[in-house]
């Protein structure tokens, strides 16, 4: 099977959903010319010229907007911010009008629109663009919230959010674009709203998704060596609707859980993730759920305040030794 | 400051069957939101709720230009849109009540009005908010080589706000067929228009994006046809955006919530305002050239009235959405 | 001691701290000539002047920003959104200007400043003009969170958020406005940071805020009278930082919470609750802890269906019944 | 669309002090950012690094004008505004290296960098967000009645966003003694300006806002100084803000991270551009005109080259914040 990057597994999954519908396009700052800030749109101005991959101002709200109103009038807008810091400028199209038209239009308007970008802290980009806003669009009915860890899903769960008649919030890690992985020549989908088992174990449940599946595998990996526990790591893939039954299915065999995500604490993922478990699953535990998450400030541009304000599998093992008691 | 009374232009005899049409809908639409004040007085109607009262002439006058093809996008002062172009009294009414039958299901409201099978695309509650996807929806026109427009209506308080420039740029640099008509009745809420916007005249904000654009008296009905008449055909014909300003006046408060006048405006300036009032005017001037006999314009009022007291009936009378309504319709599968 | 409502009361306290501290000042669409859209600054304008009630376009991001830079160099701007829905299109300003630039200045540059407004759904306004973003605002670390339920918390709390020299998130309920309660003509202050008990009980610990403590009062009337059982209210009062101690405190007696808020349940402010709970208070727990929200929807208009989304003691009844094993 | 090369202005004996200064300015700056480049490429600068090569007259022939107690704000290409605004080249050194001896003591990097004794005020990453923070900055100053100025440097592909718009309308309105910087080096990254903006003039903008404004060679120190000089005192006196328009160039990548050139422009532009360099522009007017003897030169040159050696040798001997840094400035008590 090819081994391609991260990149280009979601550059594949907008080339192959462009083909096959032309109602699709691309939409953003520098997708076109420039080939991409991260080089995700790489040789798409060329195949489908500038109608299809649309150089913008920056105008955050403005082109969501513009993407909203394609969608409402039968388009499939593939929106690129060029960081989730930036959406923030857009995120009343988001929030007020993709995520509410279809509701409010009484089932009249489906609004087929992704919208995608990196997201989470790089290497020393300090506070402004270092953000997870993970939780806060998972917060909002009406939207699907999507977040890739591996070259394989990347590309099979954007072509399902392509495909999907709702707004689609995808995550992209962007210090997940050079990594490789394993991506059929076939074609294949992901369907949203299934987690997957990235490693099977039955002492401790770890949840997590996009950087952070990482994160968990090396820490499953040296609790196994040097902590004789072995981890299941549970990787999200989508947020919103989360795959709570799978959860469940896991702690029901390991009776602790510990999560981690890449934002901050306060009302994250991992907040809601405890809810449900805690309710639906409350006999199974024999601990409490920990957590592991981003230090609870913004991002510091210094390179060690900033290794020390991300979630580390130091931080996960010594949570899972909590869990399990032996500390 | 005050919308620049226009001549009133000499009727033509051959459009007289179009004047009757025009005048029927303006009255149409009186009605209708008079009906509307009066159910919302009597509870019949909750949440905020916008008259049209004193601006039928924009709408009017510019829709009537406009296919059935070409998409409409409005703010929440939208009865009146809704109902100009084909969506039925009855359907708008018992949105308004909240009614199954409601244009939008009893989901949207007075705010949120739909017909997607009009083209009428809402019904937005945040300022500005819509200007963007009209111009998306005129990048779909481009995109799919059609030459349909698609068309915004939006309040001079939006011009103000992020999204108009950001739009406004786009749509004049990609050239996309749209036509964004500023229904300036000098207030949003209780500002002034010069208590809030540097330059008063709306339409020449268009110089900051090369953008075709005129000022028009939105009390004349026949006048803001014929500019919106050229302003669509510049979207169908050259891909072009246009930029409107119709100088108009609302004679009701913001909301049925809000004061008519009071400390923002004097009861004087609304008096005067009423005298340039769009029915009236049109009604006159047909009258006054042996168009439209007393008789003809009582029988036009009497047959709006039937369509309207026929709408508040089938909206009192229409079902409440299901309760499992609720959780239906967040998302499409 | 007076009885004044809710409105009244965050007039009283721009009013005092107008008159106490020159650098304060109010901005917002509607806030001068208009009265305020909720009149909460009636009469400011006429005491204070143009250049200290400030009407604006509609510009939030615009304004928000004005307000940062003027509290950047020494005032303490009050920034009032007409509702918090229409913040949206400022919440850059919010987050990554206002909650950061203390932090990346390095500690140089604090900014004082209060964006207040009405938030959650009043009756009727449908999809767009509904929300309750508590949530999305506690997620972010350098924001402080109010969310006062009564007159005298609102006045206490709106004084000490002026006084703060962090940027604080100020969410009045609007169908809280005409609440009426004592306030006392002295001047005092409410801290941040501290819940209060508004009502004493053992069986069952209520958390809520806002709207939803008069939801949770409610309910425990009718626990008490009806079901046999004492709930403790315990008011949030501050989101961030969050009183846990007396949570824990609480709960420590109870054995049983439930958390009652106006938002939606993904990621909500309950969420939280329990994260924090299930870890710090894991083994006094005799049942999972169960959240009342709003229904997982965009707010439709219809009042039958409206009403049904939204809180209610029925329902906290129904929680405390189930966490109580008596259902 | 190049930026139109003003003729030389004649120099005038009685300012050599001046010129000399700002060519001294001028060469800290190039000389600063061509070091801060290599020690991006040897790994000891992090995250986004955006270099100011070529842009220098714009910032010292604008900050020469201002007072100690003027406000200044910029975007993440403030290297040489915080420079020219008094933070020493050490401070500013040892915040790229993110060293507790910083100006935003390690925080903040290149993208934010604060010098609040300065009255700097960033240092700001999101496009557009400091133009509206500039302007409350004016507010305040408007607030107290005094004479002060704020100033907010943005480049000309934040003209676009809604910010810009908003403020540019209260700026207006309001009368806030503020001066709009537009530094207007042609790209937004890979985007040139006439493919994101329709209308290429920036300073045409103001027309919507009834603003005054100006366009100026960016490449001619001294010219910007003078526009910049009508602006400010048009803040201090009238207390009006004013748009300005240096039309400049960069000679590097949009960021560290970027290519010089390729897709989105060509070497033989930047060659032309090389050919304007504000520098060389001035350090020939001076020589030709017998100002500055080539010995004056070269000592200016090896001056700036141990002010900034040292910087870089303070900033590598500086210490790491204190881990516990991490939890400090969250919230001020
Ligand atoms: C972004 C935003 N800010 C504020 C509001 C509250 N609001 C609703 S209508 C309105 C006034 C708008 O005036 P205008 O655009 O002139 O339209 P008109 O009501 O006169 O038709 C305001 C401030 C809103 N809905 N959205
Ligand atoms: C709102 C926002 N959108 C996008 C970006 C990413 N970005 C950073 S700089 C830049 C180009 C800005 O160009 P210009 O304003 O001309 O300034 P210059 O870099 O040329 O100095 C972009 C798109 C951002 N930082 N903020
Ligand atoms: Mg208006
Ligand atoms: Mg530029």
């Amino acid at each position: 099977m090819p081994v391609i990057t991260y990149r280009d597994a979601l550059n594949q999954a907008m080339r192959e959903e462009m083909q096959r519908d032309p109602t699709v396009f691309l939409m953003g700052e520098e997708v076109g010319v420039y080939q991409g800030a991260y080089k995700v749109s790489r040789g798409l101005l060329e195949e489908f010229g500038p109608q299809r991959v649309v150089d913008t101002p920056i105008a955050e709200l403005g082109f969501a907007g513009v993407g909203v109103g394609a969608a409402m009038v039968g388009m499939r807008p593939v929106i690129e911010f060029m960081t989730w810091n930036f959406a923030l400028l857009a995120i009343d199209q988001v929030v007020n009008s993709a995520a509410k038209m279809f509701y409010m239009s009484g089932g009249q308007v489906p609004v087929p629109i992704v919208f995608r970008g990196p997201g989470g802290a790089a290497l020393q980009l300090a506070a402004q663009h270092s953000q997870a806003f993970e939780s806060w669009y998972a917060h909002i009915p009406g939207l699907k919230v999507v977040a890739p860890a591996t070259p394989y899903d990347a590309k099979g769960l954007l072509k399902s959010a392509i495909r999907d008649d709702n707004p689609v919030v995808f995550l992209e890690g962007e210090m997940l674009y050079n990594m490789k992985g394993e991506v059929p020549e076939e074609e294949y989908i992901v369907p949203l709203g299934a987690a997957d088992v990235k490693r099977p174990g039955q002492d401790v449940t770890l949840v997590c998704h996009s950087k952070t599946v990482t994160v968990a595998l090396k820490a499953a990996e040296r609790l196994a060596t040097e902590h004789g526990l072995e981890a299941e790591v549970v990787d999200l893939r989508t947020l919103r609707p989360l795959d709570i039954p799978t959860l469940r299915e896991s702690l029901h065999r390991t009776n602790r859980c510990v999560v981690v995500e890449e934002g901050w604490p306060f009302c994250g993922i991992g907040a809601q993730v405890v809810d449900d478990l805690q309710r639906e699953a409350f006999d199974d535990l024999d601990a409490p759920i920990l957590r592991v998450t981003q230090a609870d400030v913004p991002m510091p541009y210094n390179k060690h305040l900033e290794r020390a304000a991300k979630p580390t599998p130091d931080q996960v093992i010594a949570a899972v030794r909590r869990v399990a008691y032996l500390d | 400051m005050t919308a620049a009374p226009e001549q009133d232009q000499t009727l033509d005899p051959g459009q007289r069957d179009e004047y009757l049409a025009l005048l029927r809908r303006m009255i149409l639409v009186r009605r209708f939101e008079e009906r509307a004040g009066e159910a919302y007085a009597q509870g019949r109607i909750g949440g905020f709720c916008h008259l049209y009262i004193g601006q039928e002439a924009v709408a009017t006058g510019s829709l009537a230009v406009l296919r059935a093809d070409d998409y409409v996008f409005a703010a929440y002062r939208e009865h009146a849109h809704a109902l100009l172009r084909g969506t039925s009294a009855r359907a708008v009414m018992a949105e308004l009540f909240g009614k199954a039958t409601g244009c939008s299901r009893g989901k949207g409201g007075s705010m949120h009005l739909f017909d997607a099978a009009n083209h009428f695309l809402g019904g937005h509650g945040i300022v500005g908010s819509h200007i963007p996807i009209a111009a998306g929806a005129g990048f779909a026109i481009k995109s799919r080589g059609t030459d349909q427009v698609a068309v915004c209506y939006f309040g001079e308080a939006a011009v103000n706000i992020g999204a108009f420039h950001e739009t406004l740029n786009m749509a004049a640099l990609w050239e996309l067929p749209t036509v964004f008509v500023c229904e300036n009745n000098r207030y949003g809420m209780g500002t002034a228009l010069e208590r809030a916007a540097a330059v008063y005249d709306v339409s020449r904000r268009a110089c900051s994006y090369d953008m075709a654009s005129e000022t028009v008296d939105g009390m004349n009905v026949l006048a803001v046809r014929d500019v919106m008449a050229r302003a669509v055909q510049r979207g169908r014909d050259e891909k072009l955006p246009t930029l409107i300003e119709a100088r108009t006046y609302r004679y009701m408060g913001h909301s049925m919530a809000d004061p008519i006048h009071g400390h923002y405006r004097t009861k004087i300036e609304l008096e005067e305002q009423k005298a340039l009032d769009p029915i009236a005017h049109l009604q006159h001037a047909m009258t006054a050239a042996g168009m439209l006999a007393e008789a003809d314009a009582a029988a036009l009022h009497a047959d709006v009235e039937v369509e309207v007291e026929d709408a508040v009936r089938f909206a009192e009378e229409s079902p409440d959405p299901d309760p499992a309504e609720l959780y239906a319709d967040v998302y499409r599968s």
